[in-house]
């Protein structure tokens, strides 16, 4: 049997009180969606990030509204990770569904603060070893109207205890966390926050105990801490992106949340536009004028832009598409994570036409990546899509961005000026590096024709054989134009080692934590993170090539990943798939376990 | 000069009415002496997809239903545009029927033509959902885009013209064009523009045509009256065609828009503010 | 008795508008006497799109704004079946709208469920088309879709009502349902159902409403009347409810089907038949 | 200088007149569109089908209504064939542009009949050794109103002659060709006729000489002259296929005309919808019921159809969908033939959804494969996709087709009896085929839900990991289920070789006559037409695992076939791809020259 705190009983043993010193600590609170288990999390992220922890937060919200299981968890650490630790260590479990959902990932020494209100906890499902505080969340909160707020700011209270946060902190941290609430609004916070506190009184953590600690990391440069939707977003507006139409759809909406708050004050102009069609339609009528523009969405708005996406690479229109990518098929599983829609990103719509796909690993590469795919777009005159995974929502650390390194460049654009200097202006003049000056409407004397037919250098429809040759030609050239600029791939681990991992975007972190767990088990590992891939570059053949066999690491259940690296020429039988499809992100202990069962299967 | 593409002939069948809405839009562009370059022509898929190719301003082909969008986004971006959308009746009330309610809705400040002949010519004469006695169904009603477009509260200017009736037709598209450079919103002009190939309507449409206008108590800015009258007509089976709306309302512009300045060139001179706002997005995020 | 998916209990939060939605296609069902296993309720995708889930006949997830083809595919395939499409209204008026347009002028015969709660709750509250104040816009007139369906000449039902009287709106959704059954065409359901979570707007529909029936002079199957006195209301921003219309036109069905036969069995009796019938398509290409 | 045989000038020289036999002839007709050189083709081919050969026709249209250059081209010959001679025979030019088309193509023997109403033809178009017949057409036709029926049937009255058709045989082709029209409508056309045979007997083209002689073939067995697209929507209809929707789309719209003549006689409803997202819908809808549904349409149409496909995949809906390639990126060149939809048909949509998709090389396999992916549609649950290429507008002869090999089978579907036996019903039952017993809307006692979100075996939403992969794994095995069934490749030529050649759809035609033309330099090949384009199966990959090297033929820019192949896992280092996407057609010459560069390069 688990050790159980009583609500008025035994108090705490005070050998739990010593503190134990964590330099990695992952926490889940979870409950019925609205219960706040989001608020819980990112309070206590606020406070750690103030002591100078990296943190990792991530959520598991089921698609509907109120009701339905919702989790959020946070892992506070000392070096960056970007998945969660293999075990929980603080469990807030609203209900027991939450303790059922946690309950193989408990930790042995885990602490777990159960809402008792309505009856103990069924026997079995947190590890005997584990402390149960039982709280009876809801019927306190009866006290008061604001249910929700009122348990957050009770458990957070509670939890600051268990963690060691000092009570200024805390109070601090609830403060500007609701910011924007009146005083009148704010104050229940506070009492409930102080309910928190004195139940832990109750149970003997006082103010100068708790059963973890985590020490100041004391002063450290500006970071960042944000999810990759907002990276992105804010590299394209950096990078001078003024046009923004999306449709609503989980997880990408907040793309364009972020835009309509940040974009109009320096003029950008954001849409909400009727539908998919619509707002990938709105950007190229905007992108036409050679606004920088970008639309957003998620695979099943991304698969009604594809005919539109195309379009854009037919006619040599500049456009800059984020595709959060959630599980598939079809509605699939909106609110959970997957890498699954490589396929449709690198090799959809109808014909042959240029376009560039870019994988950002990390928030930071989210945010550079933006700023690039912003303007690589005006150079080469094509779609380029940024392809997210469970980054587009998670927040994470990262190094302060760096405004200084984004530059705008507009290609070649041609100013009434430029044109004035030349004898004729063809829209879709045959250039050796496939890509045409281009003179946006507006500029005098330029006068063209875009069009998605094929077209003469005029831009006037022909089907000439000659001339459509030399079209696609043309188009396919650019590719080879920008190539030698797009991302290589990062490489780390042992360069020596003769067995390869491939990943891409979120699961670099999980690959490097498991990477050097299964050092202990002396193994080593080469480790290639492809970030473009579209095309497919070379390094990334190589690396398969170099190696004497690969694991491809993704979340797909078909391996769309390895497809496309094989199909690339990498040598089929090198290449081993690791896959995972049921909607969680790996964590390292899995990642490890999955490397090892093929290890000595080999 | 600078050479730029040549506006050569236009390939539609002789007697088709798209040379018709073509000279129109033209008209109305020389009226309104918007210079070529100021001018930007997107047009749909179908023969009445190419009316861009021969008017001499830049000219944008989009995929078929998408002319609205792309117009819209293309008048947002760059106030200084005069933006003109044209689509076949295929192309706007089939696949891109759902973009109209809302560019209606919407009322952005341009001006949009829909070349009505009833069928789908580029495709080989299927029925559009304007032809009258449809094959699929055959009593289903021909879709009438001036009721829908009176069915939408923010919609400002409604017209229906005749390629027969130039003078009119003419008028029409002026009236239209200023509305929509004059900042006024969308201006909806349809236009009854025969297929003399696969669906040639020119003596029925004579017949069946009646000027709204003629009527001098008709007062094209009561909607309700608008409706009413196009109703009955429409019931008579006749076909209600001139200024069948004339209404005011905010632009799209006026709402969304901070300042009518094209936002297509990043201005330097701003560059040091945009910059101060850009820190400030940051801030949010530094911890 | 073989057991089926249990009803189990709507997700929504409580005191949303959905639960009377559902209550009421539920009673109009019972009412009509119709066996669950002849109902197929078809929903879009939204908090609105859950409301199959909780009822007990064959249920369809359709993708988002894409119910009403499915539901007309449906009722022409097994016009047996009863057939119920439910949208939320950025199910229906957005991304659907292309749609609505087309089935209004074909008049399936189905019922029409659009809960309108002028937000997307399932996305967590963006503005629909008929939120009133549109963030993007301020002042983007909301769409009526009473008003757009009284613009397509084929439609034959349109109705509104609100959850909070709901003695009308299962009278409403009786005599929709019955519309349709009896093979009169589409009947076009509005239900005001607010979001109690992202837009609450209770207190503020209460005191907008205004029933076009209580007017003894009101004549719902004046097409002309109804536009004009729903404009009426709408423009002295009061919200027009109960039956708008009621009219009579062929139905889709009517005109498409040779004989109401299910297709979805190939009998076989008429096996022969149909062979004959391949004989001589064959024989078309024959040399 | 060419001969010329002046308008009244010098009769033909009569040794012309021996009358070349013929097993193998080409001819083009050519004009602006609207001068019916579609017509004088179709007689052509009518005749020549009457004396027993195999014909192969084919078209080139501009894609717009009137003017724009259109030509039609057919062979006739004694064995199989599915493109066109190297070599024209005879042209039918109406316009000066017609000549300079054909100009690289025309036999140096070659007949060219030229309408020299508005002047001469300019020098070094035609070869020296050519025969050029002048015949002011245009003039002679203004005498008639009906002017290009009028051009049709003169050129045809001269064309008959030509080719040593009798005059009877050539008056009963016209009148079998028009039947529709009323006797006043038809006159005109015998007068012409008449005024081409009399043209014909000026220039000394006797009703007893030719300068062509194609001997009847004799009695034959019943023949199907068809083009892919008919015989494909005929294999549905033959197959039990009730309901299709279709939105207007060159080359997809002639699936819609043969249905909606074809279908509702026997209780089908055809719907034309307001654009491929009702279309897809409305097949979806009715597919629901339990009927046999299809929607048809070209690249642009398929990719806004794609979120739809994939819900299909998802919700387990049995759909028939018929895509016509056409030249793309985008609205592309409508008219033109292609094969650049194979990466969108294989592996596009949001996620990973079970999905077949066939190639069906010749019009008697999209008639038998059109049924057969109707039955597989039902059996599978999923969707069918037929990937046509210039199959699907070009006309050939084929075996008769055998309607007594059409069986119906409806898969699992289950009567009010079945069910009532059971204790309960759930739609997504996990079973070991992955294939979940079917009950449709109105069997009583069996209700259900279909979503395309994740969901349990009872249809209701769920994101619980266990029973998300067991819904993935189920509807992965449904394609390994019917993996058995579907069409294995097609192989011929000489099996020792060390050379293998891999081409799909109607490139089989032109590979079997380059490689009948390439044995005489001594190079033999193995060919393989892989008729599954998804899932790729395994002989495929053995195939090119196999050869020393193999050549993949396609009409795409990129390649999109070996890429598909590289990624089934053959090996790169083998695969040397042949690739066009000028719009036109393969022809033998051509890709004996490809491959025989390629050899030499070796
Ligand atoms: C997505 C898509 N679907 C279908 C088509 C085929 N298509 C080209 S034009 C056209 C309709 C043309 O009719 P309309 O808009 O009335 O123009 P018109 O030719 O009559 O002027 C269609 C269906 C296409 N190009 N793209
Ligand atoms: C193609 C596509 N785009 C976007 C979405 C995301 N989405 C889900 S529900 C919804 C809107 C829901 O609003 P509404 O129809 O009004 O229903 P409510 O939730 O208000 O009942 C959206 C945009 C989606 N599922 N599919
Ligand atoms: S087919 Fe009809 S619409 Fe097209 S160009 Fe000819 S007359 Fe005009
Ligand atoms: S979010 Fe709004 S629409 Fe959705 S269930 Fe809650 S109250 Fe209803
Ligand atoms: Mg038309
Ligand atoms: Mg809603």
């Amino acid at each position: 049997m688990s050790q159980v705190l009583h609500e008025i009983g035994p108090m705490i043993d005070p050998q739990l009180l010593q503190g134990r010193e964590r330099d990695d600590l992952t926490m889940m609170v979870a409950g019925q969606g609205g219960d706040g288990s989001l608020t819980i999390i990112a309070l206590v992220s606020r406070a750690l990030l103030g002591r100078g922890y990296e943190i990792y937060r991530t959520s598991n919200i089921a698609s509907r509204i109120k009701g339905g299981h919702a989790a959020a968890f946070m892992r506070a650490t000392t070096t960056p990770r970007s998945s969660l630790g293999d075990r929980i260590d603080i469990l807030v479990a609203f209900d027991i569904e939450a303790v059922q959902k946690a309950s193989g990932r408990l930790a042995a020494d885990s602490i777990i603060i159960f809402d008792s209100s309505r009856g103990a906890l069924p026997p079995n499902l947190i590890p005997d070893t584990a402390l149960l505080i039982p709280v009876p969340f809801s019927r306190l909160a009866v006290r008061d109207l604001r249910r929700d707020l009122f348990k957050n700011s009770l458990g957070f209270g509670l939890m600051g205890r268990i963690i060691g946060l000092s009570d200024e902190e805390v109070e601090d941290c609830l403060r500007r966390h609701f910011k924007k609430l009146s005083k009148e609004q704010f104050e229940p916070n506070i009492r409930a926050l102080r309910e928190g506190q004195s139940f832990a009184d109750g149970a003997g953590i006082g103010a100068e105990q708790s059963v973890y600690r985590l020490p100041d990391q004391g002063p450290r440069e500006a970071r960042t801490f944000i999810t990759g939707n907002h990276a992105a977003a804010m590299g394209f507006l950096a990078a001078g992106g003024r046009f923004f139409a999306g449709y609503p759809i989980t997880p990408a909406t907040d793309v364009m949340n972020f835009l309509a708050r940040f974009a109009p004050p320096v003029g950008g102009v954001i849409m909400q536009a009727e539908d998919e069609l619509a707002a990938i339609n709105l950007a190229i009528g905007a992108a036409l004028t050679g606004v920088r523009a970008m639309t957003a969405s998620s695979g099943p708005g991304i698969a009604l832009m594809l005919e539109s996406i195309g379009h854009c690479g037919s006619a040599e229109i500049p456009m800059v598409i984020i595709d959060c990518q959630r599980a598939g098929p079809s509605t699939g599983m909106p609110t959970k994570p997957e890498q699954s829609d490589v396929n449709m990103l690198t090799r959809s719509g109808n014909g042959d036409y240029p376009r560039i796909v870019l994988a950002p690993g990390n928030v930071e590469e989210c945010f550079y990546h933006g700023a690039f795919a912003t303007n690589l777009s005006q150079q080469a005159q094509c779609p380029v899509i940024l392809a997210l995974d469970a980054l587009c929502h998670d927040s994470f650390t990262a190094p302060h961005f760096d405004l200084d390194r984004i530059q705008i460049d507009n290609g070649k654009r041609l100013s009434a000026d430029d044109v004035a200097k030349l004898d004729a202006y063809r829209r879709y003049e045959i250039t050796e590096d496939g890509i045409s000056p281009w003179a946006v409407p507006g500029t005098p004397g330029a006068m063209n024709l875009v069009t998605g037919n094929e077209r003469n250098e005029w831009g006037r429809v022909s089907t000439e054989p000659a001339v459509r040759v030399a079209m696609m030609d043309k188009r396919s050239r650019k590719i080879a134009t920008v190539r030698p600029s797009l991302p290589r791939a990062h490489e780390w681990g042992d360069t020596d080692s003769p067995i390869g991992i491939i990943g891409v975007g979120i699961l670099e972190g999980v690959i490097t934590e498991s990477v050097a767990r299964l050092t202990s088990e002396g193994l080593s590992f080469h480790c290639h993170r492809p970030r473009t891939l579209w095309p497919v570059l070379e390094d990334t053949v190589a690396f398969v090539k170099s190696h004497e066999r690969v694991y491809i690491v993704e979340q797909s259940e078909s391996g769309q990943l390895a497809d496309l690296i094989r199909s690339a020429g990498a040598p089929a039988e090198r290449i081993r798939s690791i896959l995972k499809y049921d909607g969680l992100q790996y964590t390292a202990e899995e990642l490890v376990a999955a490397i090892l069962a093929q290890e000595r299967a080999a | 000069m600078t050479k730029t593409y040549d506006t050569g002939h236009p390939i539609w069948c002789a007697g088709c009415g798209h040379f018709g809405v073509k000279g129109a839009i033209q008209h109305a562009l020389d009226d309104a002496g918007v210079p070529m370059h100021e001018a930007f022509v997107l047009a749909g898929i179908g023969c009445s997809g190419t009316v861009q190719n021969n008017i001499g301003a830049y000219g944008f082909h989009a995929m078929h239903g998408r002319v609205l969008p792309n117009a819209i986004g293309a008048s947002l971006a760059n106030p200084d545009l005069t933006v003109v959308a044209a689509a076949g009746d295929g192309d706007g009330y089939a696949i891109g029927a759902g973009h109209l309610v809302h560019a209606l809705k919407r009322n952005p400040n341009l001006l949009y033509v829909v070349m009505n002949n009833g069928v789908y010519g580029l495709t080989k004469g299927q029925d559009s959902p304007t032809k009258e006695v449809p094959l699929a169904a055959p009593e289903e009603d021909p879709l009438d885009a001036m009721l829908l477009g009176l069915s939408i509260r923010s919609s400002t200017f409604l017209a229906r013209g005749i390629t027969t009736r130039s003078t009119q037709l003419n008028e029409l598209m002026v009236m239209g064009l200023e509305h929509a450079r004059q900042g006024k919103g969308m201006a909806f002009v349809e236009v009854l523009s025969p297929c003399v190939t696969y669906h040639d309507t020119y003596p029925e449409w004579m017949n069946k045509i009646h000027d709204v206008n003629a009527d001098p108590g008709y007062r094209a800015e009561d909607r309700g009256m608008a409706f009413a009258t196009a109703l009955e007509l429409v019931e008579q089976d006749r076909i209600p065609i001139g200024l069948i709306y004339h209404g005011k309302h905010p632009s799209l512009q006026d709402e969304i828009l901070r300042e009518l300045v094209p936002i297509n060139a990043l201005s330097e001179e701003k560059a040091a503010e945009t910059r101060a706002h850009m820190d400030n997005v940051l801030a949010a995020y530094t911890v």
